[in-house]
């Protein structure tokens, strides 16, 4: 299969989505010349400035026009291009796009999709670096997921954009220009459901987003240094949450590690970890343990920048933390 | 424009909405005082005008979105007053199922695209609105109130500068009530002339008379129109007053009583009635049974209302999502 | 000791402090008029509108211009009535505020205070009846606490606006109007120390703010139904986090329920309920639970409202789950 | 004023700035080619005279706002040199101690609060600084800088309103370089003379040729002594060019390298000397001179950087708390 980036996948995605439907908007500020990252390259040749609609310096009202657009008929797939540009708009999607359905007692659908790109990629400092998972997915109303490779991407985004509510697509910065094997048709990963990145039996990694790959490296040194067979789950999306999968793997195991990108304290990690502790009590032969950035903003500087963030030393050190216990 | 001024029928339909609006809000008042409606309720006793006028312009297929203070909004727009009705009283049948309330009153098959608890979160959603529509390339027209108070958030300047650069079909209507909450709009506001929010984003602003049915119904048509055959937005501040308190309970320290008996004076209802029987419109006696009428269409909203019951406790996480997935614990 | 309400114990709080440090002021909307709660009530009287200033309804300015003034001398407490219109202001609290400090490398503080009502009061609906601490307290540099009851919310809001960083101080609308014994004095309330509110030996109930209330109730019912000595932890502030007296008491009564208002799925309680499965593993006798709010946009009518929001039999419940365990 | 047109120093100061600037911008650009710079890099290169004309009127203990292309503002200010290129390093001598990088340089005790990643941001932080002033009763002022993309922005909108209501001293300055990224002005932009942003918040605005040292000088000397002697804020207006792309390494297929050659044309450097000449202020060959001298400048800040130590990582999380809290895990 020939193998391609995250934003060529997404391209496919989106091209194929808005040939198949006519209402499939996109909107953003500079999307009209790719986007920051070549997410939106050759769909304004392609579709018209009509559908593919460069938008101002003001997030309010490119995701509250999504909404409006949404709920008067057609398919809006709003790009932010950093994460962090969403907190000038979080009314939008916090007080808006998750509540419409719900709160106008199910008359209306919000069909629309939030593109940001997150996570730290060399130095791009405080507030262009981040990851805030944690927040949308505790708000009720609003879908999340987080690809960990490119094929994902492509069937993530477009499950997301033919879905009837608001969805946000979060594509780490890091992995964004790494390529991998897609298909050339079009597929639909659905939401809500795990993958196994990698079988084994002796501890399960839960994670998504970059923190696949990591997980994936941190597996391989296991296996290769340690003799450790660990499995590797790649949530894909956080809301729905596949926790089905991630107790299987579990409960096989018995121990685990959760890693993210985002910061530990307060993360979705922490959702996960208390639901496995909940779900699978004593039948556990260590604490969960999660591996995140640690509490700080990010910072510019490299070396500060790599302290900060979570990296595969520290999946490893972790795993072999949890698995120096004795069964309890 | 839909509305004619010389039609009878279409300046009747327009004194009930009248009524009706201000029957259903005084009745609320009254619910409210007796403990049967849950929240809290803004009445848009006074401003009746605006919404009227507005709407009389406006088809079923064109969409408005609302404030906290849209029930005169939604019943100008055509809402079922029952659904309305039950949707205040909190119960199954409401329009929302319940989940919406006072605050969040909303009728898509109406154009209504919700009343929002959030000040000026509708200018943004109205410019979408208008986004779709030339995307779909209809003639509809979108408009969106907001206060006086709301005109100072981001969000309305956000949504102008985009409704201008694209020349979207959206009509800005600021309900200039004087007030927002407590604080009076000179207190926070930089200009007194509202419609210069409009000269920096190029928009044409003209300011009318809220109370002046008549007079918006004219001025809110040519905007709906402009808008209609693609000339793009129009911002309209409305000159109005609030009767009520911000909220029903509302002890209103901040105003006195001579100055809201002074603005009573010029109450839209009244006014229309003189123009109604000025224009030979009406014949003697019509006011009064036309208040009957609409008063017995606001009791059978109660009656349905209380009648009716509450949701079922179980069905609570119905409507977070579309599909089956209604709770992702 | 007299009785005051939340809402006179905060004015004395912030009375108080701007009588001893001309640089408090006090910024929102219609606070003149004494605040939507009766927060502010007195106040514009005795300092003048120098130093209570009415907003504009533009929340990212109120939260903006509260950072302009933190950083240029000022100690200003800005109050955003509801805490769903923080979301307008997001960009201010999470890119602004939050991370001056750090991302200036130390060259400058942000002593200031943002006050919000949250939580659900009588049919308030979708957008007047949210908790959203587990955003803020995700991110790092922000401080933030929530006060059970009017002695605690004197003087956390003391020490609150004397700290020389971001705190969001959230006072729950369920129990603004509650009264409680307060001292005349001045006193401070650490952040960053929790409280134990009742002491029992079988169950740890962990809380904060109106669920304090609540978990009380439900350690009164356990007690005096079940004969079930519940202990009421009081976190009281949320960062810093003092889980040295969670676990403490954890340790000794080794079941454990962790109950706030806010919806359960992503909530602040994960971090509790992981934290402790990862200090105390082996050492539980029943899995740690979790009561919050169910996954919905909190619902007007008031059957709905009650069914999405925890209540005191819900922690009594709970609480029995986890009794009804035989030691792991 | 703070700076006297007729006095050479002030003249041969702001000269002296002028070059900074861009003998810095244009070595970044060198050194980032050659993988020393960490993240990405916006140069200011072409609109050195609004930052220097700015700043020649304000004191000290004036405050100033940027924006992510803030390396002129905060040389303009007076920021230290070897801190702001150590800190663009990532190194632990930086004026952030590393933590910020190029978009977030700030001296706080030179009055630059900070350039900032979020576009607009600075906006609502001047006014607070503004409020600030107002409580302290100093006579010190704000300016904020902000692009024509940035206005746009909400913020500016909500900032303008409040500092036009309580006419604070904050002057701000819309620095149009006719493009925000990849996107020119009118493709987003309701309005092609920006100073009616002013307008609707009853701030006076000026519109001035940004490439202009001496002119930007004296329309924002107004601007500043108004905002000192409690006149309220004014709305500069200021035209320019970037002559870089967005960021460095920017492929810039948006516009023509012929629209660029002939920005250039109109460089404030050449433009300024060539004033300087006409008014005998200097002799043959002190431009050259001047030159060198800013040369070695920043090649000394280059060589301190480069010398300069990494931080510690084991310092990571220092500086979140004001409080030995460092890390709240
Ligand atoms: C974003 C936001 N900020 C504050 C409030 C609280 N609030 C509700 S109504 C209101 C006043 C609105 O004034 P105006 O826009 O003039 O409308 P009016 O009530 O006069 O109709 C305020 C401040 C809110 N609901 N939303
Ligand atoms: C809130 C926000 N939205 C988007 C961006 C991405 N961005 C960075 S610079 C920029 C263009 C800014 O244009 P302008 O204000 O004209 O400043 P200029 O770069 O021309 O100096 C954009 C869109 C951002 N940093 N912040
Ligand atoms: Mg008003
Ligand atoms: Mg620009």
């Amino acid at each position: 299969m020939r193998s391609i980036s995250f934003g060529q996948a997404t391209v496919e995605a989106t091209a194929s989505a808005m040939r198949g439907d006519e209402a499939v908007i996109v909107t953003g500020e500079d999307i009209g010349w790719g986007g920051n990252f070549g997410q939106f390259k050759g769909l304004l040749e392609e579709f018209g400035p009509e559908r593919v609609v460069d938008m101002p310096i003001s997030e309010a009202l490119i995701l509250g026009s999504a909404v409006g657009a949404a709920v008067t008929g057609l398919r809006p797939v709003a790009s932010l291009s950093f994460v962090e540009f969403t907190m000038g708009a979080m009314d939008e999607i916090i007080n808006q796009a998750a509540k419409f359905r719900y709160m106008f007692g199910g008359q209306v659908s919000v069909p629309m999709v939030i593109r940001a790109s997150d996570g730290v990629l060399r130095s791009s400092g405080a507030q262009h670096s981040e990851s805030f998972e944690a927040f949308f997915s505790h708000m009720p109303g609003l879908k999340v997921v987080a690809p960990s490779n490119p094929a994902d991407a492509k069937g993530l985004l477009r499950s997301a954009i033919d879905d009837d509510d608001p969805v946000i697509y979060l594509e780490n910065k890091k992995i964004t220009f790494r390529r991998g094997p897609v298909a050339e048709e079009d597929y639909w990963t659905p939401l809500g459901k795990a993958s196994v990145a990698r079988t084994g039996g002796d501890i399960s990694l839960i994670t998504y987003s970059v923190m696949t790959q990591h997980a994936l490296e941190a597996a391989k040194i296991l296996s290769e240094e340690h003799e450790i067979d660990a499995e590797v789950i790649d949530l894909r999306s956080l809301v729905p949450l596949d926790m089905a999968t991630v107790l299987d793997s579990v409960a096989k195991t018995r121990r685990v590690v959760v890693c993210h990108e985002a910061w530990t304290f307060g993360g979705f990690g922490a959702e996960i970890s208390s639901q496995i502790n909940e779900c699978l009590f004593g039948e556990l032969d260590a604490p969960v343990l999660r591996v995140g950035a640690k509490s700080s903003p990010i910072p510019f500087s490299p070396p500060l920048e790599r302290a900060v963030v979570p990296e595969v030393s520290e999946v490893v050190q972790a795993a072999l933390k949890t698995l120096s216990r004795h069964p309890g | 424009m839909t509305f004619d001024v010389e039609n009878r029928n279409d300046n009747l339909e327009a004194y009930r909405k009248l009524l009706l609006i201000r029957c259903f809000e005084e009745t609320l008042e009254a619910l409210f005082a007796e403990g049967k409606i849950p929240g809290f309720v803004h009445t848009y006793i006074g401003e009746e005008a605006i919404a009227v006028g507005v709407c009389s312009n406006l088809r079923t297929d064109d969409y408005i979105t609302s404030t906290h203070r849209g029930h005169g909004h939604a019943i100008a727009k055509g809402i079922d007053l029952n659904g309305l009705m039950a949707e205040v009283f909190g119960k199954a049948t409401g329009i929302c199922k319940g989940r919406g309330g006072s605050m969040h009153v909303a009728d898509f098959s109406k154009g209504i695209l919700g009343a929002n608890g959030i000040v000026a979160a509708g200018t943004v959603i109205a410019a979408g609105a208008g986004l779709s529509i030339r995307r779909r390339q209809t003639d509809q027209v979108v408009t969106c109130f907001f206060g006086d108070g709301g005109i100072n958030k981001g969000t309305v300047h956000e949504a102008m500068n985009f409704c201008s650069v694209k020349k979207l079909p959206v009509v800005f209507v600021c309900e200039n009530n004087q007030y927002a909450q407590f604080t009076s709009r000179e207190r926070t506001t930089s200009v007194s002339d509202l419609s210069a929010r409009g000269v920096a984003h190029g928009i044409p602003a003209v300011t009318v008379d809220g109370n002046n049915l008549i007079e918006v119904i004219g001025e809110t048509g040519n905007a709906i129109d402009k808008a209609r055959a693609g000339l793009g937005p129009t911002l309209v501040v409305a000159e109005t007053y609030r009767f009520g308190g911000h909220y029903v309970g509302d002890p209103q320290a901040y105003r006195s009583p001579e100055e809201v008996g002074d603005r009573r004076l010029k109450d839209p209802i009244p006014m229309y009635e003189a123009y109604l029987e000025s224009q030979g419109l009406v014949d003697s006696g019509y006011f009064e049974k036309e208040k009957e009428a609409v008063q017995e269409l606001v009791a059978a909203a109660v009656s349905y209302a209380e009648t009716s019951e509450y949701p079922n406790p179980e069905s609570a996480t119905d409507y977070v999502f579309a599909d089956s997935m209604q709770d992702h614990q």
